[in-house]
């Protein structure tokens, strides 16, 4: 059945940034394209998306099945079904690493905790409430020490020894952050013991799922080689970080669209064609 | 197309609760309000004082409220006590509470310590189901029945108990009758019909709501327009839910609630008084041993030297699964507000019993306000997903 | 002529106060960044020469709120609650309760006499309760800290803001801008949510009138406004509210001179 | 579990070795082993807001089931398997639905004692108490008849009479040693009441014995009262009440405090022996068992119901001692995981100010999740709060409210 060459796009509109990717006919990567969901960015989900497109050399025409995810996957008018991050990670995950049992995205203001078995979700946990934990915590830390995010965690892992933090507020993390700085601690230990603090927060979180290897780091905050260290550590055993961690709810997500598209196809069903408008995407329905 | 005449009645009664409290007041009538399950309705409604159950409102902040209660305790109480202290319950002639939860009792306390009510009573109900614990427990409906005769100012015969036994019996049929109309697939009315409707009843005095009830039955007996045909039947358990939006965002998913285990639900209205030569032996068995909730601890078998994890399981849950086979249901939400101990313990357990079925469960904790709905969307539409993974 | 000078050191802004006599000469801030010590010494050169004085005409110091180890001047320091209790009781002797919105947590003092400490309660850490929510609605409004009060008290349609973080909080205000809700209407929500807290906080310890209001909170009308209606009270702004503490550190300098 | 003496002078008389749970979950807090136990227990699905010493206790069975042996990391040589779970229904939920719950690991039947938790008014009633008191001696013989066939032994009553004298013995001395506490500089502080009152509560010696260490003791405290020292190395500058459980794992806290001139003089009710009840006329043991228990939960209800106080058992008995001990002030610690240990705090707070001008400072914590519990947070709130104490000493003095 995989004869069938047809385009398929995964869309994950994370509250913190917009990733699209786009698979070819043989499941392929064919183009993967971020862009940052801002104030006023997030409207713009069409831009993202039209950029991949342009990488692809395609039209949304062409693109047989579209499948939004991630925080504002709810109202996205160009794609043509929705599904949850939570799917669609492990979806991607266990594609990436078919021995996957456990993996642990972190993203900008979410992170969670997916159980994978035979390649499907049986089960998760994720933050709510409150946003400790998470990519937040080092958006507002790179923007306090005017550093940029990727080098956070290289600086970090220079430190010889740690800093315990004690908030667990996001926000005010940074203050306590400021306040350390101002006692002449040196940065590089600070940063470690901010990255401890996310680490354990999150596998914290994640002992609910009773963790079991292969353990996957995903989401845009498995690129700070210094929480994947953390990590590693609080667990006691190694974690897998895919290549582009950014991507794999994206993945995930066309990755599904694919499989739908080639069941309608082996089922003789036509594709599920409904009206696609490149237009502004939004968060949340007003209810 | 039928007007849903009983249907739109029920709902301006869920919308404003104390409106008919107000003018059976002006007929003379006294209102009593109730907490949780264990005030035993039947004793109230003989002496014709009118039960009205006190809820909380999750669309309101709690603000007076934790001048006197810490914020760690479960936010529907806290939410009741905080309408109580904004004078939202001045219209009750009397408050009675029992010894449901450990946040309960403390919150009868502190209620009649703030508020003053005109009457008040605390029935402390005891928490094992043996013989002994049954006997107590009708001593204490004794002595709430010797203040409500005070407060009524007229003695209580077993005759008119026997007749408000049968009246909240008939009650309770028409409302597994009404359960009954959510079995067919699509269910011929939603999760959050049902809810309304049950509050609605929990506002009226028992006559009223069965005639009420009765009417809602009829006309979701001859509708065509209930709720669509979705892939997931789910049933759900916990905590109680007063406020409809919870369901309005399952329900808004793929998935029709079908089923229920909660406080303003199944729980409250599932078993009957069993007719007893003295009414008070079958109304102190069936609040203490027939009423299923988690504050009530019951085991298999007490006096058996070792234990059987699954023979208790089956003998604590054994119900939801009943419930599973005849409302075919393919997923349980397990849900328990933040801070309710007597859920949240029970939860593993659950889990367990349920997984032996093979029923996949989700567990969802919340914090009763709107606010926590958005995300626990989230994890309800992932979990629909998990159940229909054959989907995709 | 003795001069007192109060510092207090706040984990935005560090503020500070010489007073004369027992009244304010003349105060100063500046924002306390990355270095609480560098800006303290700042704060006092640069306030000393608003004052036109020198270190040796001030007979005493008191620093208050966060510690900052190794300042070079010699100085005590007092509790932050207790300052702004002082200094609130010389601003509005009526005053009986003081609601104190700081940058990083808010504060609920009751009065006793002459300005003492009659009662208190501090909110738990979580930025959804304190001044940090502004700044961070203002900066995503992209508008400047001083315009959220007088836009905010423009809004018909406050939005209904029943967040309980301030991070989520943040992405529900992008929703609304993408939604194209009015930035009055977002901003008069964000206050009514901050007065909801700050009116839990308020009913622990009881709201005993007059009120007054202290801390940078205290610069933002609209703020004002919704405390004021959830509060059903009318409260007492100092034309400077964020110097309060600074204030009463200085006052408590002269104090502990005396005895 | 702790049952205040209802069930633990039945299982000495008939030779049953106890060992508590919460005194262990105290114990791992204070070891800092708890960590990994609670996560256990969270990791098998018990929601992170419920009862410490219940999380603590799951998570340590759940691994010593999978070892098959006591854990090597566990504390002091760690909890052993039971043969029998005795839970009890006095002042909370969790701890019935937590021993419940271990059943998910362990395969020991498990046997529930209620006490009666009636209202002042419903517990003054006509008959009420000797109805309450009837259904607890009921139980206690529902209780010896299963024993009984669980052990194949017959209880020795003439044994069980002396136990239960004994018990009663013991903490009549407790109760005496603590009354001296109301001197002047107080010659005991809370620290010291904590490491000895788990001799009372969790009853694992002979309440013989202990009768006699808690009489050293008070001669100790007399000699002291008599000697006018105090506890603290610095002049006793306060005096205050601690509410409720502490925070086992950073009773450092205290020194600090100590140092201020802090002197916690009395504290948590519900650790509390009993006030002495004269019940030499009860010939029944069971009875007197029953009674004292009972006792101990409602003994302050008639007063609490001439000062119209209808909480007359976790709220009221904290009016008296706040006076009688003459605090200036109260330190509330409302626990994120115990709700009855908490649920009281903000109505206490409230009456004690409203009644005795007596102020209080509520630092949040738990007792055994340490990540709960900012002792630097709290100790910065210290000096404001003195101010308040020396404010509400004046108005008392106004008031002649004597203290
Ligand atoms: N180069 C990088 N190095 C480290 N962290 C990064 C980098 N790029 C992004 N991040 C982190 O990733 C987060 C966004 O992750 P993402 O998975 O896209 O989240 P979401 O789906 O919620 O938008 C940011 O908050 C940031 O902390
Ligand atoms: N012009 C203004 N209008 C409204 N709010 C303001 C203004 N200036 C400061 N604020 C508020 O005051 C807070 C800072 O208060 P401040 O008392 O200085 O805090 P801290 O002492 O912790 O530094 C800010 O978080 C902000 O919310
Ligand atoms: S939800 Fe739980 S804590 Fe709240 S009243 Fe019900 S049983 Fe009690
Ligand atoms: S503590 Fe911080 S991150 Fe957590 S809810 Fe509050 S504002 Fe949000
Ligand atoms: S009283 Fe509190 S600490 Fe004690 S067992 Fe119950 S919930 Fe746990």
């Amino acid at each position: 059945m995989n004869k069938v060459k047809i385009f398929t796009a995964g869309i994950d509109l994370g509250s913190t940034m917009t990733k699209v990717l786009i698979l070819d006919g043989e499941g392929k990567s064919r183009a993967q394209v971020t862009g940052a969901t801002g104030a006023e960015h997030r409207r713009l989900a069409n831009k993202v998306m039209a950029q991949a497109l342009g990488q692809a050399g395609l039209s949304l025409e062409e693109i047989g099945y579209i499948v939004a995810t991630g925080y504002g996957r709810v109202n996205v008018p160009f794609a043509d079904c929705q599904v949850t991050e939570l799917t669609c990670h492990a979806r991607g995950v266990s594609h990436l690493f078919p021995s996957a049992r456990t993996a642990i995205d972190i993203g900008g203001q979410d992170a969670k905790g997916l159980k994978i078995r035979d390649g499907k979700l049986v089960d998760f946990v994720m933050n709510d409430r409150c946003a400790a934990g998470t990519g937040r915590f080092l958006e507002v830390t790179a923007e306090t020490l005017g550093l940029r995010l990727e080098e956070l965690g290289e600086l970090s892992l220079k430190a010889a020894s740690k800093v315990e933090i004690g908030s667990t507020c996001t926000i005010f993390a940074q203050a306590e952050m400021v306040a350390l700085l101002s006692q002449g601690r040196p940065l590089a230990e600070i940063l470690a013991g901010l990255h401890q603090a996310i680490a354990s927060r999150v596998v914290k979180m994640v002992t609910g799922l009773k963790i079991e290897a292969d353990v996957v780091f995903t989401g845009g905050v498995a690129q700070n080689a210094a929480v994947v260290q953390a990590i590693k550590e609080k667990l006691g055993h190694d974690v897998l970080v895919p290549d582009e961690p950014l991507f794999t709810g994206a993945l995930g997500a066309a990755l599904l669209a694919r499989e739908i598209a080639l069941k309608c196809l082996a089922n003789g069903k036509t594709i599920p064609d409904k009206e696609r408008r490149l237009e502004e995407a939004r968060l949340y329905e007003d209810y | 197309m039928a007007q849903d005449r009983g249907m739109d009645r029920a709902k301006a009664i869920y919308q404003d609760r104390s409106q008919r409290a107000g003018e059976l007041k002006a007929q003379g009538k006294q209102v009593i309000g109730y907490l949780c399950a264990y005030p035993v309705l039947e004793m109230m409604t003989a002496l014709d004082l009118v039960p009205f159950r006190i809820l909380g409102d999750m669309t309101e902040p709690i603000s007076r409220a934790d001048a006197c209660l810490p914020t760690v305790v479960c936010p529907f109480i806290r939410s009741a006590l905080d309408l109580a202290l904004k004078d939202r319950y001045q219209f009750l002639d009397g408050v009675v509470m029992a010894h449901s939860c450990d946040v309960a009792e403390k919150t009868a306390h502190i209620w009649h310590s703030y508020l003053r009510p005109p009457y008040f009573h605390f029935i402390d109900t005891p928490h094992t189901t043996g013989d002994s614990a049954v006997k107590q427990h009708k001593r204490l409906l004794k002595d709430f029945q010797k203040t409500l005769e005070q407060l009524a100012g007229r003695q209580l015969s077993q005759e008119r108990l026997k007749e408000a036994v049968k009246a909240h019996n008939q009650q309770r049929a028409l409302v597994r009758e009404l359960y009954g109309l959510r079995k067919p697939d699509p269910p011929l009315i939603s999760g959050v019909e049902s809810l309304e409707v049950m509050v609605s009843l929990m506002s009226l005095p028992v006559d009223e709501g069965s005639r009420l009830l009765k009417q809602v039955i009829t006309e979701v007996r001859q509708r065509n327009s209930g709720p669509p045909k979705k892939p997931a039947r789910l049933l759900i358990w916990g905590s109680i839910i007063d406020n409809s939006s919870l369901i309005q965002m399952i329900e808004g998913l793929s998935a029709n609630l079908v089923m229920d285990d909660t406080c303003v639900g199944s729980r409250f209205y599932w078993p009957d008084v069993a007719a007893t030569e003295d009414p008070l032996d079958g109304l102190a068995h069936r609040y203490l041993v027939a009423l299923k909730c988690p504050r009530t601890f019951r085991q298999a078998d007490p006096n058996k030297a070792s234990k059987d994890y699954q023979a208790d399981l089956e003998y604590r849950f054994g119900y939801l699964m009943e419930y599973a086979k005849e409302w075919r249901v393919n997923g349980v939400i397990l849900q328990s507000l933040r801070y309710c101990d007597i859920h949240g313990y029970e939860v593993p357990q659950v889990k367990d019993y349920l997984n032996s079925l093979g029923l996949p469960a989700i567990y969802l904790e919340y914090d009763y306000s709107q606010a926590a709905l958005a995300p626990l969307r989230t994890r309800v539409q992932a979990f629909l997903e998990i159940i229909g993974q054959g989907n995709f | 002529m003795a001069y007192f000078m109060g510092i207090d050191i706040g984990s935005a802004t560090s503020k500070g106060v010489i007073t004369q006599e027992g009244q304010p000469l003349v105060g100063h801030y500046l924002p306390s960044q990355a270095n609480y010590r560098a800006a303290v010494i700042k704060l006092r050169e640069e306030l000393l020469a608003k004052a036109g004085l020198s270190p040796q005409d001030i007979a005493k110091t008191v620093t208050t709120g966060h510690s900052v180890a190794g300042l070079p001047f010699k100085h005590e320091r007092i509790a932050d609650i207790r300052c702004c209790a002082r200094g609130i009781n010389r601003l509005f002797p009526q005053a009986r309760t003081i609601i104190d919105i700081q940058a990083m947590s808010s504060r609920v003092i009751r009065l006793g006499q002459d300005g003492q400490v009659g009662n208190f309660i501090v909110s738990e850490p979580c930025a959804a309760g304190s001044g940090r929510f502004l700044e961070i609605m203002a900066h995503i409004l992209r508008i400047d800290i001083k315009e959220i009060g007088p836009l905010s008290l423009r809004s018909q349609r406050p939005v209904h803001f029943t967040t309980s973080c301030a991070v989520f909080g943040e992405s529900e205000a992008i929703s609304r801008v993408a939604q194209g809700t009015p930035k009055e209407d977002i901003l008069a929500g964000v206050h009514r949510a901050l007065a909801d807290k700050l009116c839990a906080l308020t009913s622990r310890v009881g709201l005993e009138e007059p009120c007054a209001i202290s801390g940078g909170g205290g610069l933002d009308t609209g703020l004002i406004k919704s405390l004021e209606d959830r509060l059903s009270v009318s409260l007492l702004v100092p034309d400077q509210p964020q110097l309060v503490t600074a204030l009463g550190a200085a006052i408590m300098a002269q104090e502990k001179e005396k005895c | 579990m702790v049952n205040w003496w209802q069930g633990d002078p039945i299982l000495k008389a008939m030779d049953v070795a106890t060992v508590y749970p919460e005194d262990y979950g105290a114990v791992c807090a204070a070891f800092g082993a708890a960590q990994a136990y609670l996560e256990g227990a969270e990791a098998d699905g018990f929601p992170a807001h419920m009862c410490g010493y219940a999380r603590n206790c799951l998570g340590y069975t759940a691994r010593m089931i999978e070892l098959g042996e006591i854990p090597p990391e566990a504390p002091m040589g760690g909890m052993p398997q039971p043969s029998l779970l005795l839970a009890s229904g006095a002042l909370c939920d969790a701890r019935y639905k937590w021993f419940q719950a271990l059943g998910r690991y362990l395969d020991a039947p498990l046997w529930v004692l209620e006490l009666p938790h009636p209202g002042v008014k419903e517990g003054l009633m006509e008959g009420a108490g000797e109805g309450n008191i009837y259904f607890i001696a009921q139980q206690l013989r529902e209780f010896i008849s299963f024993l009984e066939k669980l052990l194949g032994r017959r209880m020795d009553w003439g044994r069980l009479d002396e136990t239960v004298d004994s018990t009663m013995e013991m903490n009549r001395w407790w109760h005496r040693a603590n009354e001296l506490r109301r001197a002047r500089p107080c010659p005991m502080h809370s620290r010291d009441f904590w490491s000895s009152m788990p001799a009372s509560l969790y009853m694992a010696n002979d309440p013989g014995e202990t009768a006699g260490l808690y009489r050293q003791m008070y001669d100790e405290i007399k000699s002291r009262v008599d000697n006018k020292i105090g506890a603290l190395k610095a002049p006793e500058r306060y005096r205050l009440a601690f509410l409720e459980l502490p925070p086992w794992h950073s009773l450092d806290f205290f020194n600090q405090l100590a140092e201020r001139g802090w002197n916690f003089v009395i504290e948590s009710w519900a650790y509390h022996p009993p006030r002495p009840l004269d019940l030499d006329r009860v010939s029944d043991p069971l009875e007197r068992l029953a009674r004292y228990s009972y006792h101990w939960l409602t003994g302050y209800y008639p007063k609490a119901n001439q000062a119209e106080e209808w909480w007359g058992y976790f709220a009221y008995p904290y009016l008296e001692y706040v006076r009688d001990y003459q605090c200036d002030g109260v330190v509330l610690h409302p626990l994120l995981s115990c709700r009855t240990a908490t649920n009281h705090l903000m109505m206490v707070r409230d009456r004690l100010m409203k009644k005795l001008k007596v102020p209080s400072l509520v630092i949040e914590g738990d007792i055994v999740d340490l990540k709960l519990f900012d002792p630097a947070r709290a100790l910065s709130q210290a000096e404001a709060f003195e101010e308040t104490m020396d404010h509400y000493k004046k108005l008392r003095k106004e008031a002649g409210l004597g203290w």
